[in-house]
């Protein structure tokens, strides 16, 4: 078993380093949305699916992590030269870093960050636990929006220094998957699922569940920063409204579709979802060629999601995996 | 005495669940609480784990008083409970059910286990084995691997049984263990009971309405009804009492 | 007027009824009594195809198969549920008035019969039923079931959590509806009281039928009593 | 002799018909979404101007590959990737909002493709650089003729609006300040909406308290039209003058009469087209939609008429290096909108107008030049 | 600031307050009748208003417009019920709950699919844009009608709710539903009933929106929706009159806080999950909302 495991993690290296260097740049930054998209609906899945907390917040934490990572890769004479509305703050001009320390800072404040909110968070249950947390990721963005000092406001910062590459986005996505595993087939990921089917027995078991939540909900966040920061320096260019609710929602039918609760389906799904969005490009736009134009049909695509995610929880409500891993099927098949 | 209840009152908006009750557990004993339904009995099964807190009065479990203490610390304290209506982690195996009765006595951190240390590996082998140990008592280590909502309803009990139990308790509270099984089923169960309550050195409070079965098992039981105390003694007592076979066992007389 | 053949409910893979048949006669008290869990719940519910079921049940001549639960509602078949459910947040005549939904004409005269038979609870016709106490809530689900104008009134549980006292009046009202002409299955887990007012009786053990017949019989039968009566 | 230039001829004929090859330009616009307006005429124009040419003198055809953004920026960045590396295009011709053609312009530099923004006039666009040009003037030019018409007719104080979403409304706003107040006109009050909002009830309050002399609006049509009519409902009766971003037909419909006297500077207006090659245009354009025409085609007409011009210039007119050299040259360009030259910075020096809106349509008022 | 920008100020926000309130009604009848947070409500909005609009473009005169509008909406609301809802009615809430996520954007993008992201100019008569000019107050006519056609409305449902055995079948539903069934009432069409109601109000709410804001676009119903919940929630969910004191408050807040503070004007959208969140927190069951486990409306 070790062996195949280390076997595949080799196999998976080696792609990278041969995509980032064979393929052409539409390809890898193709390749590079999956793997971005992968490890923020990794994470996702890990309060979402596992823990059966319904947090919408990872819109919020991946904003933070996208903040946090370009300001601190931005050097100070783009920062003077960017922000328009107003001056940047003096402790936005003197922070820099590098590329990691930057990436591991965002997944550390989106993770503080989460500790702090799992006490309003995990007061409340259910429906309201999902609505609270939509409200803070809602206003994590109207702040973002509004401290222009510190974050250039609406218009974003543009110009970041663009080192995520494959080897970047593909290497996390894998320490984010390993890591995930880890968690979850450990007491406390068993404890998590065991919140998930039933807080009260869970409770009766002795298990403090707060700090259950708590632990999944800023593993969740750090993983989310990270990911946040890499998208920062991937797509060289952020704003507020990149980070709106429509991103929370690509990531729910990623694991809605791969299985809540599932990594390997959480993988498959992001392959799915960000490769179907990239192919039923066609839907949206029928107008490639010059000419006629009349055709092009915007939100066609999230027109065909959101019908799929209706279709899912309505007929297929587990997903591809339900909540079992690719391992946990091997070892069916064996008995 | 393991569990002592002194004055305990519950209301709930202004109606009274449970009025004023006292009563104790001596240490070793299978104690039986029986009652119409509504009588209060699960709700002094959540004031004992802590789930509710009582409008007056004190628990006194172990010399030690249990206010405010929270439930998930009193099972650490040594109180663990079974459910009226089966509550098992409906998506996880056998063992994984059992494993989290034990999560407490896994001695690894959470980074451990992040970065997979010795320590995680020794503490799941440790752990499991003991889990495995505990499924045969049972006799349900065969099914170990299949998921817990597939098993029969008598095999369900014993599960929760045994997750309760590992978490290694001294009073076990056990909440309508029969309901719901054969007579068969229920002979099985009892024999289980009894036994682990020797090996396990354990103390054992229940709620039942198979008066059979509190017959067979219970050295003392104590008969609520309206949430007061009608008869509190032993059980071969407690059928030919009047109050008792008024409010519960039924009434010969009416017509 | 009911016929039952070959129930069955199943909850997953867990069964609740295994095929028990059974029937009931006009102007009759029929009771089925049995422990906890032992399938008396569950084939109440499939009478009224409020659980999946399999097996057929005729009712006042209609196969009851394809009607949903409020058409066998109207039809007729009438149920108190366990625990009262009165609706709390409803006043007492609110209540009553759910009871009389499609049936608006006799409403008036039917809620002034209901008031006549449990005058405790004209005194509070305009209080929320959540402040009633537990043998007024169970009077007034019985007299919200009344209002449809049953053929066929179920009572499942009616004593429980009540006082002996209560238990006994209740009872005795059940006994007088059925004097009235309105054919009754009482489902009982007080089993002495049950029988002492029924004409047949049902003994469900683990979702079968154990033993049937008369229920003067039963009671003095020592055997039966030994086993299901717990004396 | 004679047959040997013939067959020479013929030959070259041969071969540059044999090689006459398909030159494609990448074109980026937000054909829907929340600037759907702008993309769409811009298509508009480009069509016509399409139309009108679309072979270059060696021979080659140009193919337009027309790919829409939706407005959103990381789209719009990710449609330059897929042009330059799927396409294959030789130029980018794109996008409208600043904001989207700042997220295209280091896709375009790092590929060495020259990217040719028709209508984006924040000056950070260019800034710095090499591959990326436009057709339209930029902000400071669109601030200072605001500034100079508003100060020359009589209005003294003004209040300033910006919107904080939008890289062109603050770069507008910056550059009509540092004009208006270097006349000697006074800013007595500066307020901030975002994109989006349609309640301004506040801001029109306190445009109300600062009695100025006139509104500068910075911002698009969408929130203009809500904005000036919130502010006629709660009495604000100074004008309202604004930038070619509110210069759309909705601006009258949304508006309705609360948007009449509202002024703005744009590119082109076919009152004051003189030339040949505007008037052609402006009469294809009629012919073909039956409409006025709009600064936004224009401007998409003569962003592709200079790629053209510099593709002619080139020997191999997919040689990106070639062509963006030429495009960076050019100078004396008679386009639709006007003679363009374009500077040192990539940035286009051109007259500008400034328009009303007079019984619900759009009028000429003057042309101002740089 | 003078008195008379006060008064308007106070006036504007009863204005806001009334639209918020329409939809929040919508949200506290499916709320305490399924335990569903409908997502999609505040997009059934944008269909009326939509509604509204392409029927005035078809040369259909302004009332008539509205009633189709409200048509329209109903039977959107009906279908998402029947179609999305129904079907998992005994499933878990999140199932629920994601399914009305994906409806929402489900309609959100359906209509930008048909209709483009533009905003699209909404026109009205001229007696409802009219603007009342007294004693230095500039009163648009819309601020004066919204609160009152509001107010009128809440009467109605409080009627309904009240006085009707319908809504008597209303408020059993949200005690227990397989009780209703044992009345003999057929509970799915009670819960259409409810899906109707919230929907009608919704479209009367977005056609005023439309008519003070006019501009709509497809995305005009989501931050208006998400706002009508947190006055749902505010003035306790459950609660018909908690969820029009709900709106109030908050359309106040955001008007008089931005008036006031205009430094604060950014984060004016922000105010609803602050209230929310912070009810939530504190007093779960909002202002008129009792324990939310025993009693509704």
């Amino acid at each position: 078993m070790k062996i195949i495991k280390l076997l595949m993690l080799s196999v998976a290296i080696l792609f990278l380093i041969f995509a980032q260097n064979n393929l052409d740049p539409y390809t890898v930054s193709i390749l590079n949305n999956i793997a971005i998209f992968g490890i923020l609906a990794l994470s996702y899945n890990l309060i979402n699916g596992v823990a059966g907390q319904f947090s919408l917040e990872p819109n919020g934490f991946v904003a933070i992590g996208a903040y946090v990572t370009a300001l601190l890769i931005l050097p100070a004479s783009s920062k003077i030269d960017m922000f328009a509305l107003e001056d940047p703050a003096p402790i936005i001009l003197a922070m820099h870093t590098s590329f990691l320390p930057a990436l591991l800072m965002s997944g550390i404040v989106a993770a503080v960050l989460a500790f702090i909110l799992s006490i309003p968070v995990f007061r409340v249950r259910g429906d309201y636990l999902a609505i609270v947390t939509l409200g803070f990721g809602f206003i994590i963005r109207i702040f973002a929006m509004n401290q222009t000092k510190y974050t250039n406001g609406a218009m974003g910062l543009n110009d970041i220094p663009d080192n995520a590459n494959l080897l970047w986005t593909g290497g996390i996505i894998i320490v984010t998957f390993i890591v995930m595993l880890n968690v979850i087939y450990s007491k406390y990921g068993r404890a998590m699922k065991a919140v998930r089917d039933d807080e009260d027995a869970a409770t009766a078991m002795g298990i403090n569940t707060f700090w259950i939540k708590t632990y999944a909900f800023m593993t969740s966040a750090f993983f989310e920063g990270v990911g946040g920061g890499l998208m920062a320096s991937l797509l060289t260019t952020i704003s507020p409204d990149q980070f709106t609710f429509l991103l929370t929602f690509q990531l729910l039918i990623i694991i809605v579709l791969g299985g809540l609760g599932s990594m390997s389906g959480t993988l498959i799904g992001a392959v799915l979802v960000m490769g179907g969005t990239e192919w039923l490009r066609f839907l949206d736009q029928n107008m490639d060629i010059f000419g006629y134009n009349t055709g092009a049909h915007p939100g066609l695509r999230m027109v065909v999601f959101s019908i799929l995610l209706i279709i899912m929880m309505l007929f297929a409500r587990r997903g591809i995996f339900g909540n079992k891993e690719l391992t946990d099927m091997f070892k069916r098949g064996k008995k | 005495m393991i569990l002592e209840l002194k004055n305990i009152t519950m209301q709930f908006g202004g109606i009274t669940a449970i009025d004023d009750l006292n009563f104790g557990v001596k240490t070793g004993e299978i104690y039986g609480l029986i009652g119409p339904n509504g009588a209060g009995k699960t709700t002094l099964f959540n004031i004992v784990t802590g789930n509710y807190t009582q409008t007056k009065g004190t628990v006194v479990f172990n010399h030690e008083e249990l206010s405010g203490v929270k439930p998930n610390e009193i099972v650490l304290r040594g109180i663990a409970r079974t459910f009226q209506n089966i509550r098992l982690f409906k998506s996880m195996s056998v063992l994984e059910n059992v494993l989290i009765g034990f999560h407490h006595q896994a001695n690894y951190t959470y980074f451990e286990s992040i970065l997979r240390l010795p320590r995680h590996f020794s503490n799941e082998k440790k752990i499991k084995k003991e889990a495995m140990i505990l499924l045969e008592k049972f006799g349900i280590a065969d099914l170990a691997d299949t998921n817990s909502s597939s098993l029969s309803y008598g095999n369900q009990r014993k599960v929760e049984i045994a997750r309760a139990l590992a978490t290694n308790p001294r009073l076990l509270l056990l909440d309508e263990p029969a309901a719901g099984m054969n007579p068969s089923e229920t002979e099985d169960l009892s024999n289980i009971i009894k036994k682990i309550k020797t090996e396990f050195g354990l103390t054992i409070l229940l709620i039942e309405h198979d008066m059979k079965f509190v017959n067979q098992m219970c050295d003392k039981v104590l008969v609520l009804d309206y949430g007061e105390q009608i008869f509190e003694g032993k059980p071969s007592d407690a059928i030919v009492d009047e109050k008792v076979v008024a409010a519960y066992l039924g009434d010969f007389e009416h017509a | 007027m009911l016929k039952v053949k070959n129930l069955e409910v199943y909850y997953g893979v867990i069964a609740a009824v295994r095929g028990i048949n059974f029937e009931i006669n006009e102007g009759e008290i029929v009771s089925l009594i049995g422990s906890n869990g032992a399938g008396k719940t569950s084939t109440l519910q499939a009478l009224l195809n409020s659980v999946k079921k399999k097996g057929e049940v005729v009712f006042g001549g209609y196969d009851t198969k394809n009607h949903k639960t409020h058409a066998l509602v109207q039809k007729g078949l009438a149920l108190v549920p366990e625990g009262r459910r009165v609706f709390i947040n409803l006043s007492v005549e609110e209540n009553l008035r759910m009871g009389a939904f499609n049936n608006d004409e006799n409403y008036k005269h039917l809620k002034d019969e209901m008031y006549k038979l449990f005058p405790r609870i004209e005194q509070k016709r305009n209080q929320m039923a959540g402040t009633l106490s537990g043998g007024e809530q169970q009077m007034l689900a019985i007299a919200r079931a009344l209002m449809s104008e049953p053929k066929l009134l179920m009572l499942d549980e009616p004593s429980l959590g009540l006082a002996p006292k209560i238990v006994g009046e209740v009872f005795d009202t059940i006994v007088r509806l059925r004097d009235e002409g309105i054919t009754i299955l009482l489902v009982e887990q007080n089993a002495y009281a049950a029988l002492s007012i029924s004409d047949k009786a049902y003994v469900l053990e683990n979702g079968e039928i154990a033993i049937s017949g008369n229920a003067k019989d039963m009671i003095g039968d020592d055997a039966i009593r030994q086993k299901y009566l717990g004396g | 002799m004679k047959k040997i230039t013939t067959i020479a001829a013929s030959v070259a004929l041969i071969a540059s018909m044999s090689y006459a090859k398909e030159v494609k330009i990448g074109v980026v616009l937000p054909i829907t979404g929340p600037l759907a307006a702008f993309g769409q005429t811009s298509n508009d124009g480009l069509k016509i101007a399409y139309a009108q040419n679309h072979t270059l003198k060696n021979g080659d055809t140009v193919k337009l590959i027309v790919l829409d953004d939706r407005g959103d920026k990381v789209e719009a960045a990710t449609a330059v990737k897929r042009l330059i590396n799927k396409n294959h295009v030789t130029a980018i011709l794109g996008e409208v909002a600043s904001s989207n053609s700042m997220a295209m312009a280091p896709v375009a530099e790092k590929a060495k493709t020259p990217m040719l923004t028709h209508a984006s006039t924040n000056p950070r666009v260019t800034k710095g650089k090499k591959f990326v040009t436009r057709a339209c003037f930029i902000d400071p030019f669109q601030g200072a003729i605001q500034a100079n018409y508003a100060y020359d007719h009589g209005y003294k104080t003004a209040v300033i609006v910006t919107d904080a979403k939008q890289d062109y409304s603050v770069g507008v706003s910056k550059a009509f300040k540092k004009a208006y107040e270097k006349r000697g006109g006074k800013i007595v009050g500066r307020v901030i909406i975002n994109s989006g909002d349609k309640d301004f009830n506040a801001q029109v309050s306190t445009i109300k308290a600062k009695h100025p002399g006139i509104v500068d609006f910075t911002g698009y049509y969408p929130e203009a039209a809500l904005m000036v009519r919130q502010a006629r409902a709660v009495g604000v009766k100074a004008p309202f003058i604004g930038g070619d971003g509110v210069g759309f037909p909705e601006l009258i419909k949304i508006g309705g009469k609360a948007a009449e006297g509202f002024m703005y500077s744009d590119h082109f207006d076919e009152a004051a087209a003189t030339s040949p090659v505007a008037k052609a245009y402006v009469k294809a354009f009629h012919a073909k939609y039956h409409k006025a025409t709009d600064s936004m085609g224009a401007l998409a007409a003569d962003g592709y008429g200079m790629i053209l011009a510099a593709m002619n210039k080139c020997k191999d007119p997919t040689d990106k290096i070639c062509v963006n050299t030429n495009l960076r040259a050019t100078k004396g360009y008679q386009g639709v909108t006007g003679v363009i030259n374009i500077n040192k910075n990539g940035d286009a020096v051109k007259s500008g107008v400034v328009r009303v809106v007079k019984n619900g349509k759009f009028a000429y008022l003057t042309t101002v030049n740089p | 600031m003078d008195i008379s920008t006060f008064v308007q100020q106070m006036i504007n926000g009863i204005s806001l307050g009334s639209m918020y309130a329409l939809i929040a009604i919508g949200y506290t009848l499916v709320y305490g009748v399924l335990r569903l947070i409908n997502f999609a409500h505040g997009d059934i909005m944008m269909v009326g208003a939509f509604v509204a609009y392409l029927a005035q473009n078809a040369g259909i005169p302004f009332e008539l417009a509205v009633i189709l509008a409200i048509i329209a909406a109903m039977v959107t609301g009906i279908l998402t019920d029947k179609i999305a809802y129904k079907p998992l009615r005994n499933a878990p809430k999140i199932s629920l709950l994601i399914t009305a996520i994906g409806i929402s954007f489900f309609l959100e993008n359906l209509f930008n699919v048909l209709f483009g992201g533009v905003p699209r100019a909404f026109s009205a008569p001229d007696y409802l844009t009219k603007i009342i000019h007294y004693d230095g107050i500039i009163v648009p006519v819309t601020v004066i009608i919204i609160p009152v056609v509001t107010l009128i409305l809440l009467f109605i449902i409080l009627w309904i709710l009240n006085k009707t055995k319908y809504g008597m079948a209303i408020r059993s539903l949200a005690f227990d539903i397989p009780t209703v069934k044992l009345m003999g009432i057929n509970a799915d069409i009670i819960i259409m009933l409810v899906f109707a109601i919230g929907s009608a109000l919704a479209a009367i709410g977005g056609i005023f929106y439309a008519v003070s804001y006019p501009s709509i676009d497809p995305l005009m119903g989501v931050i208006v929706g998400l706002k009508a919940f947190a006055a749902a929630v505010l003035g306790g969910i459950g609660s018909v009159a908690g969820a029009v004191i709900g709106g109030f408050i908050l359309g106040f807040t955001e008007i008089v806080v931005v008036a006031f503070m205009p430094d604060l004007g950014g984060y004016k959208d922000a105010f609803a999950f602050i209230f929310l969140i912070l009810v939530l927190l504190f007093k779960p069951t909002g202002i008129m909302g009792q324990d939310l486990d025993r009693s509704r409306f």
